[in-house]
């Protein structure tokens, strides 16, 4: 089968640019790598047929260059440029210079990136298309009063919200009429305090909500077709650690519902290529958050549930062909995907670098490794904190929960604290188990002094021991035996007698 | 030999190991006494360990090219440990940080200090918020693991640090 | 949800002793390892909860000592044993001896082990099943007129082969009913001379078979059901290299054919248990050759395919579940397996030995692997030689097969010598590209002198000598700095002037 | 420094490798001139090569702990190498298999001798089976890699052999 492009540039680092390699391999396309100077031993340059730097250390020096990125491309005659996620992704200025420069993007039309890329314009071309959003006024309002009559129209609880707001002044959630009133006019004067602008916001309050996406696949004949929901709700800072699919709260028709709604969102503003409609659900009902107009992180436990390749059908798309898959492609099993950052949970998720050497990865069945990581690896800090994603497949919940277990138990990334450990906590926990967690489960847990498993704290006690015992034994063996000298010889030149040179 | 192994909470496991032929051992440990079979396989920290007939594959590094300070991963639970051998203990070396000691808070990454929380004289509890590093855009509290007296507060806002940098030292309360 | 057993101990090593582990884990269920003097240090010892050592280095020695095991599993309160893969998988004597010490034999019942291990037995039970067998004569005949008769009845071509043959001596390919009579006194006279004996049998002649299997599952209520076919002809030695399914020559209608076939086989001898009925299949016909009443090393494709885990079904079979699959199971996509095998390919498949060095295993979309292998894992000449398994899975053929190039172009095993190299180059042939192969194949084409694909032989050598300067280089380094003595000190000491204690 | 690469049919390469600063080389191979930037990433053979731009994670390894003795496998296609610098050229150090040198054939792994093919005198062509060996329960033909002419059987039918055992010796052809 022809490829559908004889070569194809990553404009991306680490795990993802592995990712979509693999994928141009399966397709025969030849790959180009660019790298910054850190990054001159990874994985993603050595897998590559071809590789140019880029210079510096920092993003703005390297993988943000998007014009060197072009210049490089055309050097070498590359036909299309991968983004991958982050770096220059979901910016519509380099997906159309690399149109102009007679390359196709591998990504959604720029005018569908720039639309889903503001706030403001998304929501309103949403609620043109009928896609459901958080109900909210689009005006601050002075009065009581009016907030009144406004949550009235949305129903209780709502939540005030500082025009001027952040970092949580001004913020009341109001569970019934009688008390909006006194809630407005505390939380306005704090807002008068903070900012010196009391005017607030009504908007719905979601209890408990999850954070729940849809993946939609189109082409350029207008065919969008969506693969189901990914369940998110497992984040920190709305960092997401943990997605599974399917969601342990959406049914075959939600499915339906959420999908076309995803369907609708993408139709609305021309999209093709992959992409993800992310909702908030709460109790029930679901709303439109945003849509990220790229691959995104989590494709993987769709691709393993569908038994589809994404990435494969962006780089089909964008060569121009036509989505042969249909609505009728039908999910098999559960997956579960955790990222492995670097990173400390035990210090509020501090990001840690460290230089990796002791690796040991999970295989097996129903194990798939997307990853960046090889020994002596440099973890630093300049870019993002990811370095690899476990993704497991099984016919149920159940079983995918538990290779999930499997792997990380298998999994060692040593030299370098990672977020593995946490994540195998959370897997054990009885709100994961039972599927009922939010997206702000992981940080009331965290907080509410979660409880200490510690299975092998004694064992692990001896094993230092023993290892210290072996660490010392052998460094006697290689004093003794070094360089053919006698122990005598060796022993003197340690504590200073005799040898010579120094 | 005999070990004294200190966890994170400052617990210590006092350990007697004597290698009966190659790779295998006897282990005394609080009265109990265990065959044990140690190996390291891949010369990488990839362990086989039996204890008795349980069986480990256990992962161990050294951090930061300490070979007191072990960290022993065990089907995926991490274990961090410091362990000194009887010499060690008789020339009284735990100079470094542990409960009851100084210890020198220091920068896990190059950053900017976006906050200083703590005050010298301050006490503070384990875990809590000392000094709040940027970086990779992302805004980090630093904290002490054993917590103590502020002795000395080493960095101040805007200030960029590397990674090492010393940023607070604390010593032991003097309540004991 | 209750594990099937508490604790379970498998009696073998490898990657099939990890492969089975590792479904355990995914059942709660905990594992006891035993080991040889030589697998003390193996990944199934490292990996189960308990372990044993039975001593030795030999398969007598150890792995075969059924009493020895049951002693340890009665010891260790293991309630059923999973024996793998050879050694003792198909020894009815030792099902029955597990069971008689009141555990669960993971496997099925001793009485369809013991007839299926019986290649007449086997085929008289398999004749009256109404399970097509390769039509021959049961009893020798001694004159060409009752062999051309048989002839006639089966039809041409035929083989005449010796009673009493042995090393292709005595056997003749007759395509029409003339040839034979001057074909089997020639024949005939042959054997005569080379074992004393002339007595001849007739048989079908197949042209080019496939090896077509099929997987079969069963529970105690006597419900059985076919998971399709694995294609296995890509084979040297009647030793498998690279299996897939689905065989490219088998279309659903066949599948079904084959599938209830292998059911009735299975369910004439009372089967239970994961099985695996062997058919020749040529030019559209297919011949019943043997049951494997035992997990079988392609087993994982069919996992794939199908996406459901066997071992576990064995397990919970053992432990006396019912089957909750029913034929209604559908496939998806291709699957392909290569075993990586210790030998040597350019040396006629021998065995090879050495230390394990440098290892890089593949991963990424669609691959999985079962595998034994670590770093500095000695690689001995005690047991078999399958080290690990690639299996990937595609939603074509032909993306299945192309991530199977990719993932033995990221394998590296380093320090012996494997069959990865020779599988790569079969992917690539026309033959396997477009499906039509046989049983003949891999020997035909070996043999034939195969084209020598060698599309980075300068690059390689530009690389030799950099490494051969970067060793040298990096050893001068040590030396200038090896123990802190000054290069001059080393120097002399290297060649001989000064130093000392020798 | 100058090598000879030869190859395992017995062609070589003759390259000039200059360092032009920590990792980067260039290489004269035939009259071309390549920038190459080569790391052992792992410090066990997993390296990161630059020839020009293309690029390549290539796997090497000595064998049996030969310096000069390289296998390098790229995208899964192995080629295996001796490599002598010009000062090993210059002392005549080639003193190993090859074509035109004698052979010695060993034993890869423990076993019995089943059958022996040849005997002394005997001219054999490359890969050519020298000697049966049964191992692991199958028969192995051990063969000659360069071919010659047998200048010693050194066992018999039914001795075992340990693993690197020698089994025949051979000479160059004398014809040339």
């Amino acid at each position: 089968m022809k490829p559908p492009f004889a070569k194809l540039l990553i404009a991306n680092r680490g795990e993802i640019a592995v990712r979509v390699l693999r994928t141009c391999r399966d397709l025969g396309i030849k790959t180009v790598a660019v790298y910054s100077e850190v990054d001159r031993n990874s994985l993603h340059v050595r897998y590559a047929d071809q590789a140019f730097a880029l210079g510096g250390k920092t993003p703005a020096e390297s993988y943000l260059r998007g014009d060197r990125i072009i210049e490089i491309a055309l050097q070498c005659g590359a036909e299309a440029v991968h983004p991958g996620f982050g770096f220059l992704a979901e910016n519509p200025g380099f997906a159309a210079a690399v149109a102009t420069a007679g390359m196709a993007f591998v990504g959604p039309p720029p005018k569908a990136m720039a639309v889903m890329g503001d706030k403001i314009q998304s929501r309103q071309e949403m609620v043109a298309a009928g896609v459901p959003v958080i109900p909210g006024m689009t005006e601050p309002c002075p009065d009581p009063a009016a907030a009144a009559g406004f949550a009235e129209q949305i129903g209780y609880p709502v939540m005030l919200k500082a025009s001027a707001g952040g970092g949580g002044k001004g913020i009341r959630v109001v569970r019934s009429a009688g008390k909006l009133e006194a809630a407005f006019r505390t939380a306005s004067a704090e807002a008068e305090g903070a900012f010196g602008d009391g005017r607030m916001y009504v908007e719905k309050f979601l209890e408990r909500p999850r954070h729940i996406e849809v993946q939609v696949l189109g082409d350029h004949r207008g065919r969008v077709i969506h693969l189901g929901e990914r369940e998110c709700s497992i984040q920190r800072r709305h960092q997401k650690l943990i997605e599974e699919t399917p969601s342990p709260v959406i049914d075959a028709a939600t499915r339906a519902a959420m999908g076309a709604t995803a369907v609708a969102a993408a139709e609305a503003v021309g999209y093709y290529s992959a992409g993800t409609v992310e909702f908030l659900w709460s109790e029930g009902e679901y709303y439109f958050l945003e849509m990220n107009t790229r691959i995104q992180v989590e494709h993987a436990i769709t691709e393993e549930v569908y038994g589809v390749d994404i990435v494969e059908w962006m780089i089909r798309i964008a060569a121009g062909q036509e989505l042969s898959l249909d609505q009728a492609v039908q999910p098999r099993g559960h997956s579960v995907e955790v990222r492995i950052n670097a990173e400390d949970p035990e210090l509020g998720f501090l990001p840690a670098v460290g230089k990796l050497r002791n690796l040991r990865m999970p295989s097996g069945p129903g194990v798939r490794i997307d990853s960046a990581l090889y020994r002596r690896m440099e973890v630093t800090p300049y870019y993002d904190s990811m370095l690899a994603k476990i993704i497991v497949h099984g016919s149920s919940r159940d079983q995918a929960i538990r290779r999930m277990q499997r792997a990380l138990a298998e999994l060692n990334v040593g030299g370098v604290k990672t977020s593995a450990s946490i994540a195998l906590e959370i897997l054990g926990t009885e709100e994961f188990q039972s599927g009922v967690y939010d997206t702000g489960f992981l940080e009331r847990w965290m907080a509410g002094g979660r409880p200490q498993r510690e299975p092998y704290a004694r064992e692990a006690a001896i094993i230092a021991a023993l290892h210290r015992h072996h660490l010392a034994r052998r460094r006697s063996i290689r004093r003794a035996g070094g360089g053919g000298l006698s122990p005598w010889v060796a022993q003197g030149r340690r504590t200073g007698w005799g040898g010579g040179g120094r | 030999m005999k070990y004294s192994i200190e966890n994170r909470a400052g617990q210590s496991l006092e350990g007697d190991v004597v290698e009966v032929e190659g790779g295998r051992y006897q282990v005394r440990v609080d009265g109990e006494t265990l065959e044990a079979d140690f190996a390291d396989v891949d010369r990488l920290g990839q362990c086989a360990v039996l204890l008795g007939d349980r069986s480990f594959g256990a992962s161990v590094e050294t951090e930061a090219g300490d070979e007191t300070h072990l960290v022993v991963r065990i089907a995926g639970f991490s274990y961090s440990f410091r362990v000194f051998d009887e010499r060690e203990l008789a020339a009284g070396v735990l100079d470094s940080p542990g409960p009851g000691r100084a210890e020198v808070v220091r920068a896990a990454m190059p950053g900017i200090i976006v906050g200083v929380k703590v005050a010298a004289g301050e006490r503070v509890e384990p875990g809590a918020p000392l000094v709040v590093l940027e970086a990779m855009k992302m805004q980090n509290e630093v904290g002490s693991v054993h917590g103590g007296v502020v002795a000395e507060v080493r960095v101040a806002v805007g200030q960029t640090v590397s990674a090492g940098a010393a940023l607070v030292r604390l010593e032991p309360p003097t309540d004991g």
